[in-house]
């Protein structure tokens, strides 16, 4: 969330979930909404149902897509064209919010110029997307009173991730649908608790509450509150780490509930580095693909038997309540890393989660009022909530960004880091499906999950499958540079010809041996939704 | 005070006495249950189905291929299709298995007593004919003429084939067909409805009992139609995904029906009043 | 205690975070309901929502440490286990620095646990090397 | 539907003793009753503690009866595979005898129905060993919530039979009339607790009913959408739009008080066997139907979704009369498409009323 923490401050939901029902237009980009985050496309749904418009943004006819008042069927890739083509609609048809920009934004010449030098048509043909539809789109973004911007990791999982982030925070602070109430841009974290894992600096760069580990204040800071030297360099990331290969710097690793060997890209990379390892250890629930190569596994306790706090997409804190004790031996994972750093000689010591609690508190502002009392309370705060008296915040940037002004970052297109050629024709996206949760370790356990979708499907365009002659179901083989896999053809037109999308959740499909791992230099996030395979019939009986 | 109910739901333990490869992927499996009294007083009739249970792999309902004029045991043939039936593929004589029932409406023997039946069926749609054809064998006297159109994939995959030998030893009018060829097949290659071509059957006498793929099916309904077979003389049986067997579960449901209670045997002019896949296409 | 009761948590299926209730009978979970009046679930949940309790007494569920002997992966005690970790991770610690050591938090895991992951990661094993698959 | 000389053999309970015969009904029977908890939600609890909990008998509570009667997911046998065969062995489930107090006359119409459905074809031993030894106590509902219709399904707001006793809010009394023989037997063991009626207290019941009557924010057509589906005459575009929005969350079904169908499942616990699960399905969920092998007789969403509306309000209305929903509104403005039955029949009736 690199893109926004650069032109707004804060890289998170800028409004709350229940605010997108009022919403007069939305714009969604790069998110298949009903499947992945059906809450949020309840309130979509609802707003329509309201009355407000619906442009879908999405290389795909997804459900959401279906429902929508306009879909943008746009080349994957270019989604800052696109924007930009967009912007450049809303400044020749005054649709600009100039007030807005003078008072709050800082940078707009530099944005304005690019712009202008855009060369319109050139534009949408790069999209694919036909310009009386994006100007149409423009405008109904443009001239809402009150209007969001939703996007996810179609978005973000691009070797330009990064500048198509700042690229939507371009058009928002442009048309001036920020700092409202209704309206502004939302990122929708993927996982439970992504939000709340990075703001507790579970990041290389980051220390709790996005304090820098750059900075020797805060580094100070936490070194007054933990009674340790810190090490200054930041750290390497996720991909960093899995990726070294089996002689990298990486010697020896502890993963908490974490599963690389399906979620990571190019994965006879990450085997390579795992099994090269000098010493790993894994906690989890259950033995997944990466506990299996671990020299030991802790189990963990799951979210039914411990307690503590979530956060989620809305900056909601929120108590996880202990129903059930664990079963077995089985130990919260609180308890194993309290044990580990005793033995390695920095003793922790809390007795409860709400005790861990009030050092975040302490250490991180945007925390600062977060007790356990109080989220027992109502339904969790929404950070920033600075002190015991705060109120939280159902919507950030009122009166004034989190970094002062907003900073207009423009950006040019930048072609995938892969694209189809003669060899590998088709172009591979990926994603998740209603029914099953990231890499399945859970997921896949429900006989009732199971049975309504127990299968990786390629998606693929009639005109391709007719092309190879597949038949609807058949095992198909899918081959990039990197490696190949085996799964069904699900034949839809919900792909465009040229274009094939499966999901990341099943292990014996597993989709990262052939995504690539160039990635966002902004993000260091992997380009999932672009790389280039090709389908091959299995000749058997 | 409350009565006991009984435990509808408990599955009785049976044991395989022999397995019959019909082909590569259909097996009759000739069962009895393990408790002998409750074998020997076992009653069901023809077109009722038994809800079968194998560990780890829940239930599944199949048709019984027996007739309950041969009481001991209980045939069920069975085809490889989902985990149940393939797990059903590895048992051995001896193994046991769990079963429950017979569940259903059987086709109506009284109505069809002094009549002319025509069986049509592709794969393993025989089994649950076969139970009738038996019946019918068994009391001879009853019926009048038998005649079974049997569809297959290709020859090799013709299933029944013992008891194709021994229907027509019996006088039963049996005429073969398959998709493709394999050498050493000199019969028709076709869709069971050319063989209907070669028939003259008297129409005022006659009744239809169909089984097979919804293709089939549909193809075999529209010739018998042009044949002159009135709604009422055309009998079938359906299959459905079930789970209790006794009209609670719904998982059968056909338009208002319910495959389990209200069928599986429906006459075609009862599944003209339904809005059901395999007559709507 | 009743024999049966519902305890309100959050769901952990996705980034929305909806309010349900697991219903606990016998000390096994096994139902899950949503919160009426939770801003999000709104009482209604997803299918992977409905269906969470299915998972959490799966027969598969680790219940014990592991630890690797002889090439296979073996149980073994608490104590065993994390004396053998600690003493693995701090022989790669003194010999490499924590440059050489990886820590992953977790997406799924709370908030308290991650704080303590990579306070752990910066602290006891003197690394800025934690991350987590936010980007996945 | 309710007469003001309907109400003959009917009493008082001063709302001041209401704690009090609770707390007798308590000490022989496990209670059930809809509480507020502290995160403000009101869900049917089993009640441990009779001062700690709040009873809430207005806003009806988020799950029904159904949950009791027919859990969410039970163990119906453990079974072994071992050398001497394949074994089932019956879960042995103690079921206490059991009050369930407060019950809505939604929720008291649905019980009813589940009878219905658990008894007609075969006894349904699991549901029916839960359902002999329960009392049900009724109370009719003087306000309505703004999602209730069930004056269009013909299951409230006041209700006469169905519970062993019912009651009516009279302001600072009840007025409990009595259903069925153990409700009787509770009023005479504890006769204490209960005064005579006068004539007064039924006027003011009857009273309380017109106004309750009156008070219902939706108007439902659901007697117009069953002429409908009966006639075959929903146009096509309804249940293709419906199928479009539906998410496949399975929440209507699982909210819904009448919606019984139910899936039965083996899973696995070690090498020697495993245990055999009921749990609550969805007509709606695609494997509903599936077959194995892949062939689904219900191939379009459209079906599905058919199915749904079909069997609840034109199905069960020929086979019992009445339709299976009872207007409890649990179902409304929870779906994540907007297709909730209430929208259904809305635009099953466009043009046509």
């Amino acid at each position: 969330m690199a893109g926004l923490a650069t032109t707004f401050g804060s890289g998170a939901m800028t409004n709350s979930i229940n605010e997108i029902e009022n919403a007069e237009v939305i714009l969604v980009s790069g998110s298949n909404t009903t499947e992945a985050h059906p809450q949020v496309a309840r309130r979509m749904l609802e707003a329509v149902d309201r009355g407000a418009r619906l442009i879908v943004i999405d290389p795909r006819r997804t459900r959401l897509a279906e429902c929508s008042h306009l879909h943008l069927a746009l080349r994957p890739g270019t989604d800052i064209p696109l924007l930009n083509a967009m912007m450049r609609v809303l400044l020749d048809e005054g649709l600009a919010d100039d007030l807005f920009i003078e008072m709050r934004t800082e940078n707009f010449l530099a944005l304005r110029d690019m712009l202008n030098r855009l060369d319109l048509a050139e534009t949408a043909e790069l999209t694919g997307v036909p310009l009386p539809l994006i100007r149409q789109a423009a405008q109904l973004y443009g001239r809402a009173r009150k209007a969001v911007i939703c996007y996810c990791l179609g978005v973000t999982q691009h070797v330009c991730g990064t500048e198509n982030v700042q690229t939507i925070a371009n058009l928002a602070m442009l048309a001036g649908h920020i700092e409202k109430e209704d309206t502004g841009v939302d990122p929708l974290r993927g996982q439970n608790n992504v939000q709340g894992a990075c703001d507790m600096g579970a990041l290389p760069n980051m220390l709790p509450s996005y304090q820098d580990v750059h900075n020797e204040d805060f580094r100070e800071k936490f070194e007054r509150g933990w009674g340790v030297k810190l090490p200054e360099a930041p750290g390497l990331t996720l991909v960093e780490m899995t990726h070294g290969g089996a002689q990298g710097s990486i010697r020896g690793m502890f993963i908490m509930g974490e599963n690389p060997m399906l979620s990571d890209p190019t994965l006879s990379k990450v085997e390579e580095t795992l099994r090269g390892l000098d010493f790993l250890a894994v906690s989890d629930i259950f033995l997944t693909e990466t506990a299996r190569l671990a020299q030991v596994v802790f189990p963990a306790a799951c979210f039914a038997e411990k307690s503590g706090s979530f956060t989620n997409s809305e900056r909601r804190v929120q108590m996880v309540r202990q129903a059930v004790p664990p079963p077995g031996e089985c130990r919260a994972d609180s308890e194993i890393i309290m044990e580990l750093s005793r033995r390695l000689g920095y003793a922790m010591e809390y007795d409860s989660s709400g005790e861990v609690m009030e050092e975040i508190a302490l250490l991180s502002p945007i925390y600062g009022g977060m007790h356990h009392d109080r989220l027992e309370q109502n339904w969790g705060l929404q950070w920033p909530c600075w002190d015991r008296n705060h109120p939280g915040t159902p919507f950030l940037h009122k009166y004034y960004f989190t970094r002062g002004r907003g900073h207009f970052m423009p950006a040019n297109h930048t072609p995938p880091g892969e694209l189809p050629g003669p060899e590998y024709p088709l172009l591979l996206m990926t994603g998740r499906i209603y029914h099953h949760y990231h890499t399945g370790t859970m997921t896949r356990k429900s006989e009732r999950l199971t049975r309504e979708c127990n299968q990786a499907v390629l998606q693929i365009n009639p005109l391709d499958a007719k092309a190879q002659g597949l038949r609807q179901g058949e095992t198909v083989r899918l081959v990039s540079r990197r490696g190949e896999i085996t799964l069904a053809a699900g034949i839809t037109d919900q792909v465009e010809p040229g274009m094939v999308y499966t999901t990341f959740h099943f292990a014996e499909a597993p989709i990262n041996l052939l995504t690539n791992d160039a990635f966002d230099t902004g993000s260091r996030c992997p380009e999932y939704k672009v790389c280039a395979v090709r389908v091959e019939k299995i000749m058997d009986s | 005070m409350p009565q006991p109910i009984a435990d509808i739901y408990l599955p009785r333990q049976a044991r395989v006495e022999q397995i019959v490869a019909e082909n590569s992927q259909i097996a009759t499996f000739v069962l009895a249950f393990c408790d002998r009294s409750y074998n020997d007083g076992f009653r069901y009739q023809p077109g009722q189905f038994m809800l079968v249970s194998m560990p780890h792999c829940g239930e599944a309902p199949i048709s019984i291929s027996s007739t309950a004029t041969r009481p001991g045991n209980i045939h069920l043939s069975v085809r490889r299709a989902g985990k149940l039936t393939h797990a059903m593929h590895g048992l051995r004589v001896g193994d046991t298995l769990g079963l429950r029932g017979p569940y259903g409406r059987p086709f109506p023997m009284e109505q069809l007593a002094g009549r002319d039946l025509l069986f049509v069926a592709g794969g393993i749609g025989l089994a649950p004919l076969r139970a009738v054809v038996d019946t019918c064998l068994d009391q001879r006297d009853r019926f009048g003429a038998l005649t079974v159109l049997y569809g297959s994939r290709t020859p090799s995959d013709i299933a029944f084939q013992g008891d194709l030998e021994l229907w027509r030893k019996q006088g039963v009018d049996c005429r073969l067909t398959v998709d493709a060829a394999e050498p050493g097949w000199d019969g028709p290659v076709g869709l069971v409805t050319a063989l209907l071509d070669d028939l003259a059957p008297e129409l005022d006498k006659s009744t239809a009992l169909i089984c097979g793929p919804p293709l089939m099916f549909r193809a075999v309904l529209g010739k018998l139609a042009a044949m002159g077979f009135g709604d009422h003389q055309v009998l079938t049986t359906m299959e459905r995904h079930m789970k209790c067997g006794v009209g609670i579960c719904r998982h059968c449901h056909m338009d208002g029906k319910l495959a389990c209670v209200d069928g599986p045997v429906f006459s075609l002019a009862e599944l003209r009043k339904l809005k059901i896949l395999e007559l709507d296409g | 205690m009743p024999d049966a009761f519902d305890v309100l948590t959050t769901c952990v299926y996705c980034g929305c975070g909806c309010g349900l209730y697991l219903h606990v009978k016998d000390g096994l979970v096994c139902g899950s309901q949503p919160s009426r009046h939770h801003p999000v679930s709104r009482d209604n949940l997803c299918v992977k929502g409905w269906h969470i309790h299915e998972s959490i007494n799966h027969p598969d569920r680790l219940t014990t440490p592991l630890i690797r002997k002889n090439g296979a992966l073996t149980p073994t005690t608490w104590e065993e286990a994390l004396d053998f970790t600690a003493q693995q991770l701090g022989r790669i610690r003194d010999l490499h620095t924590g440059r050489a050591i990886g820590v992953l938090a977790s997406a799924k895991c709370t908030n308290e646990e991650n704080y303590l992951l990579q306070k752990f990661a910066r602290t006891a094993l003197a690394t800025n090397n934690v991350d987590h698959c936010a980007r996945l | 539907m309710v007469h003001a000389a309907a109400a003959t053999h009917s009493h008082l309970l001063k709302k001041d003793h209401l704690k009090g015969f609770l707390r007798k009904l308590a000490k022989e029977y496990r209670l059930v009753a809809p509480v507020r908890n502290r995160h403000s939600d009101v869900l049917f609890t089993v009640i441990d503690d009779l001062d700690a909990a709040e009873i809430e008998l207005t806003e009806p509570p988020q799950n029904s009866l159904k949950q009791f009667f027919l859990p969410q997911q039970e163990r119906l046998y453990t079974y072994t595979t071992t050398a001497e065969g394949y074994d089932f062995q019956p879960v042995q489930a103690t079921i206490p005898p059991t009050v369930y107090f407060g019950v809505h006359p939604c929720d008291l119409s649905a019980v009813l129905y589940m009878d219905v459905v658990f008894s007609r074809h075969q006894r349904d031993p699991f549901y029916l060993r839960r359902r002999q030894g329960s009392v049900l106590i009724g109370v009719n509902c003087n306000s309505p919530a703004p999602n209730c219709f069930c004056n269009a399904t013909g299951s409230g707001p006041f209700l006469e039979m169905g519970s062993d006793l019912q009651l009516t809010d009279l302001g600072d009394r009840f007025l409990v009339e009595i259903g069925r023989a153990p409700g009787q037997a509770l009023i005479e063991r504890w006769q204490v607790f209960f005064s005579p009626s006068a004539d007064k207290d039924r006027a003011a019941h009857y009273q309380t009913f017109l106004e309750a009557r009156g008070r219902f924010s939706r108007q439902v057509h659901v007697e117009q959408a069953i002429r409908q589906l009966e006639a075959d005459t929903v146009p096509e575009q309804v249940w293709t739009e419906l199928s479009l929005r539906c998410q496949d969350c399975g929440g209507c079904a699982y909210l819904c008080p009448t919606c019984t169908c139910f899936t039965i499942s083996d899973q696995q616990l070690d090498d020697a066997g495993g245990q055999r699960l009921r749990s609550w399905d969805a007509c709606t969920f695609a494997g509903f139907t599936a077959m194995a092998g892949g062939h689904n007789p219900v191939q379009a969403k459209t079906g599905a979704i058919r199915q749904r509306f079909t069997h609840k309000l034109r199905d069960d209305v020929r086979q019992n009369g009445r339709p299976s929903c009872v207007g409890c509104g649990r179902c409304v403005g929870i779906c994540f498409g907007g297709t909730d039955i209430v929208r259904f029949v809305e635009r099953a009736c466009q043009g046509s009323l």
